[in-house]
């Protein structure tokens, strides 16, 4: 139980797209981890930081945007690199009672959602899966979902480098129209998150979002990672359409590192992921 | 029967969350007290805004947990929504202040002041930042001075001070700061600082290396605490540290607490830790006919 | 692959019996030197005959020990049969000893001495005794004062004080015996003191109602106070507090222990804990291809 | 397995003799031990015994001779008393492989005497009993003894005023005369254990002697109850014929709370039990 971090050394690495890689690694804990759990993954003398699992099973994976400092030590040393992983934690996404799905990935959000699309596949859900970058380039796991998803993957991109030329939005909006699903999953950016969400709600279609905050403990006690009176770390990091409708801070503010509330748009410079 | 008073405020019951556990907005405090709190404790308040320590930050291990979360905080000059927000709460509100300095501590005193917490907690314990926190509660002196500072400050409100196991006489602090003019002790904050070290990194675990440590390891040590504090005050103690279960508050009480903090038993035991604690405590009130809470204050005194 | 040097001692192994611990005679100290310990501490020896606390004395709670035996000795008028009896040991003998005044120190230095222990040590750090112990380890004056006494006496037999967790500073109280003489340093002594209170007795548990706590609950205030020693000395660390695995003597020495101290581990593994932790510490460093154990002392500094 | 004290409270009282009381409550964790495991009994406010076992089941009891501030204690408030317990600790007797026994009991050794005998009569050992006191006036279980054991029980006094004139160990060395026993057992004084001691080593059977320390933990740490290289408490209370034969100070001394060694003599003065 007690939640220190576990030394794994990093197995193999896969590079995504220039700006990202896939790392692979024994971790136990997580091999029956729901789609949308995440580790927090220390390097140790860097930093650490909360990550989505974007492979689960006897060998697990993260996939990671080289951005900064943390992401950038990975990225450098890649295979070989030991890391210290604590979690599963969160609540994930739930396909309970799910029959008809539509799965929307923005950016990095992609990467909880590789685990997600083959989950509901397994379960024989009706599955359409919408991808959006900003370019070609840095579209994630695109061949793979080819290979699984055929005709039922929907690829956007902002520049048209890629699948259609627009938002991932765009694309929704078009397969709700055709056939609504029960319910819309999505992990991207908050401004995308918001944007999925009114168009959920305009459409009476129940969706499940990943939000992200900066998050200290990962498990529910410090209160850093919290919207309104929900820790995302524990209480999310998805949330179901009620609790957004209650939501005063969902696409509006969040917390810097300090506690001090602020609107996403500094937020996301800050975070710039 | 759990219905009690602590500093002349009513708490439907004694426990009390503690301060840098959940209580970082408005809306999270009001949840906990939904959750039974009987009264809340913001995150500590500081003279600015500060980021706190890098992560990793908080740790569980085998017998509580370890935190460097380093005090962040937005400063009281970005609090002021919150307090409006928690205008409407049912249940009393203790506001933290920290400082590096007399002067900081009275700066953010007066500040907060303004917003009329039930209670201004004032956190001279933090193990885990070099120049905020535990200095100040090492010494009577050092303490009487933060103390008598705040207390010109803060009006009628009621000034608790939170005082650190680490001090060499515990109870001599507390004596201190009631002479100042307290009105409440708090006791305990974390212990230590302590470490851990993950021997496959060869590295402290924690990025600030050391932390405070809370949660059942320090049970014994915080009892003793206020077992201390309550022979040599008159005012008041929120006992804290390990509080776990119903048993847990019912020591802590027995030890000399009026009220009792909650902080690393909402992650053992959810955030109903506030709930369960409260109906734990009533059934063994029950069990041992005792009527009121305040009758197991102090009662492993002779 | 374990056999290693402290204070110019050869030890089979880093682990050592902590004071206190089984150590009443020569008997008993032999046969845990046949159970593996690379060296032996014998209960600290007082200036007279002193009984110790009343029972309840001794109390495993969830998380460690809590205990205020309250430093029984037969006095160092009494002990000459056990050191003659100890002459044909194979492993060092670590002779600890106590007082209530540096005159006292200095008195059962002196006749300590006498029966060339391979270590002194001088316990400034009892937490459950009035007059001896832990006020002497508390500020760096006081233990100087006991130190530079103790060293004046015992000629060439090293002097190692062994320091409180509860100090304010502890690296300042090593570097102050450094300083004064000493040639190691022991860190810790059990922390506290703590208190457990029986809610149904409504009582305080042990006799003495105050008492230190070992064990694991200890471990993090145990490894931060020898990691900040280490930075701030040059002399050897006799490492302890819960160290109950190989792993944790593995993180005690990379936080810079020389060896590892083992006491209540001896309850929760039993007294063939010196050859278990031995044998884990072994095991460790073949998986980590460590060729000495002395490559580990201090590894988690930068 | 935190060796704290439970409170219990004593249901019931027993008086046996002038001198001595038992004492009835339930203890779960005793409900299984062993005849001559003991208990640390604590009276909150006066002080912590270790105590043997007189019955062991669901309801355990325990049976002490009034003599000092804590029995006294005991004996003054009896039922309805909370005391809190902790153990069961030692090793207990060891009847394995045993098929003929003689045991032996002498004054309050006659306690854990009690348990064992019902132990040897449930396992169909052939069990002899010597029970021996100073009067017949303190002579420990004589009624519940005869019941079980008619013509095997064998009672000495010094004094004559029941049984025969006489030590146990006059008894005792009568009954190996008639018919070899496997082991014997016993519990009593140390110069009565020693006694019997040199009587099996001379006669060449093997004994179980349970022995007495001044104690404090109870669980083999503190080192209080040291005898030779053996904890009593943890080692013992009992021991074998080889142990004793190893032993240096068996018989001859005992250390004091202090943790001096004195004569055996001394110790007994100062424990006066
Ligand atoms: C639940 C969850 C799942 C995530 N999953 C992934 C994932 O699968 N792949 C991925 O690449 N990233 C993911 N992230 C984001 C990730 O935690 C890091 O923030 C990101 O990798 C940037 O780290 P860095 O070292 O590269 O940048 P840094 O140099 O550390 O940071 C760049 C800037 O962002 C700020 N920052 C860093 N971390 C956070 C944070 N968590 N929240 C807000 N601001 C932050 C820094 O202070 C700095 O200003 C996830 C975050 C959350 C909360
Ligand atoms: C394994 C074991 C089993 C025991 N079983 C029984 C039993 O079944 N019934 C029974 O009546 N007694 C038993 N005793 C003895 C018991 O522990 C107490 O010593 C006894 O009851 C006297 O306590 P008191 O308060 O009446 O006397 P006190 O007033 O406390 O003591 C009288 C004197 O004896 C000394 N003393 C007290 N306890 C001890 C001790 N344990 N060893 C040495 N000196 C001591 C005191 O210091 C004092 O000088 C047992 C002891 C042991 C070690
Ligand atoms: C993650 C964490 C953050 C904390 N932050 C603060 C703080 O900002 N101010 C403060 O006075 N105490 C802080 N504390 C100390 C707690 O308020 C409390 O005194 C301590 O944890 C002991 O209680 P517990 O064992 O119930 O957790 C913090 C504790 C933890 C675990
Ligand atoms: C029952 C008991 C008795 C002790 N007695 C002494 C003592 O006489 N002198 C001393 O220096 N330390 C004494 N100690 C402290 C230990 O030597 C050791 O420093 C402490 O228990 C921490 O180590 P541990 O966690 O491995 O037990 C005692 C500890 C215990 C548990
Ligand atoms: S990160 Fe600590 S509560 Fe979510
Ligand atoms: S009483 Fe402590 S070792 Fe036996």
């Amino acid at each position: 139980m007690p939640e220190l971090p576990q030394i794994v050394e990093i197995r193999r690495t896969q590079k995504e797209t220039g700006q990202h890689q896939t790392y692979y690694f024994e971790f136990d804990k997580a091999k029956d981890a729901k789609p949308g759990q995440f580790l927090m993954v220390w390097i140790p003398g860097v930093d650490e930081k909360p990550i989505s699992l974007s492979s689960i099973g006897k060998e697990v994976a993260i996939t990671v945007q080289c951005k900064g400092l943390w992401s950038e030590k990975l990225c450098g040393i890649g295979k070989g690199l030991k890391v210290g992983v604590r979690g599963p934690y969160g609540n994930g996404f739930s396909t309970e009672g799910v029959k008809k799905a539509i799965i929307v990935a923005g950016g990095c959000g992609t990467a909880p959602i590789r685990p997600l699309v083959e989950k509901c596949l397994t379960e024989g859900i009706d599955t359409r899966v919408v991808v959006g970058a900003q370019t070609a380039e840095i579209l994630l796991f695109r061949k793979e979902l080819e290979d699984k998803l055929g005709d039922n993957l929907y690829i956007t991109t902002d520049d048209g480098s890629a699948g259609k030329k627009g938002f991932t939005t765009d694309a929704l909006k078009e397969l709700i129209g055709e056939d609504k699903p029960d319910v819309v999953f999505s992990c991207g950016p908050e401004v995308m998150m918001k944007a999925i969400f009114d168009l959920c709600e305009k459409e009476k279609v129940e969706c499940q979002l990943s939000l992200e905050r900066y998050m200290r403990c990962g498990f529910g006690i410090c209160g850093q990672c919290v919207m309104d009176d929900l820790m995302v770390c524990k209480d999310g990091p998805v949330f179901n359409s009620e609790q957004l409708r209650n939501s005063k801070e969902f696409g509006k503010v969040a917390r810097l590192k300090s506690g001090r509330e602020v609107d996403l748009k500094e937020f996301a410079n800050w975070r710039q992921c | 029967m759990l219905e009690t008073e602590f500093c002349g405020l009513k708490l439907k019951n004694p426990t009390v969350l503690a301060s840098g556990i959940l209580g970082t907005n408005a809306a999270l405090l009001k949840r906990v007290v939904r959750e039974g709190a009987g009264a809340v404790t913001m995150k500590s308040i500081g003279p600015r805004e500060k980021l706190g320590h890098p992560n990793p930050t908080v740790i569980e291990w085998e017998h509580g947990l370890i935190n460097a979360v380093g005090l962040p905080s937005p400063g009281y000059q970005n609090i002021e929504s919150e307090f409006a927000e928690l205008k409407n709460c049912s249940a009393p509100i203790i506001a933290s202040i920290y400082g590096a300095s007399v002067e900081e501590f009275e700066t953010v005193a007066e500040a907060v002041a303004e917003y009329k917490p039930a209670i201004i907690e004032i956190n001279i314990s933090c193990p885990n930042t070099k120049k905020e926190g535990q200095i100040f509660g090492m010494s009577p002196e050092m303490a009487t001075d933060v103390v008598s500072a705040v207390v010109a400050k803060t009006g009628k409100i009621p000034v608790m001070p939170k005082l650190t196991p680490q001090a060499p006489k515990i109870a001599d602090i507390a004596v201190a700061c009631e002479k100042a003019g307290a009105n409440a002790i708090c006791a305990v904050n974390t212990l230590g600082p302590g470490m851990l070290i993950d021997i496959e990194a060869r590295k402290p675990i924690l990025a600030n290396k050391f932390g405070g440590v809370s949660g059942p390891a320090i049970k014994p040590i915080a009892v003793r605490c206020v077992y201390q504090i309550y022979r040599a005050v008159s005012i008041p103690i929120l006992g804290m540290g390990g509080i776990n279960s119903g048993k847990d508050a019912v020591e802590m009480m027995m030890a000399g607490a009026s009220a009792v903090g909650i902080g690393t038993a909402t992650h053992y035991r959810g955030i109903e830790a506030f709930k369960l604690i409260a109906d734990e405590i009533k059934q063994w009130m029950k069990e041992h006919e005792v009527k009121s809470v305040k009758d197991l204050v102090g009662a492993a005194h002779d």
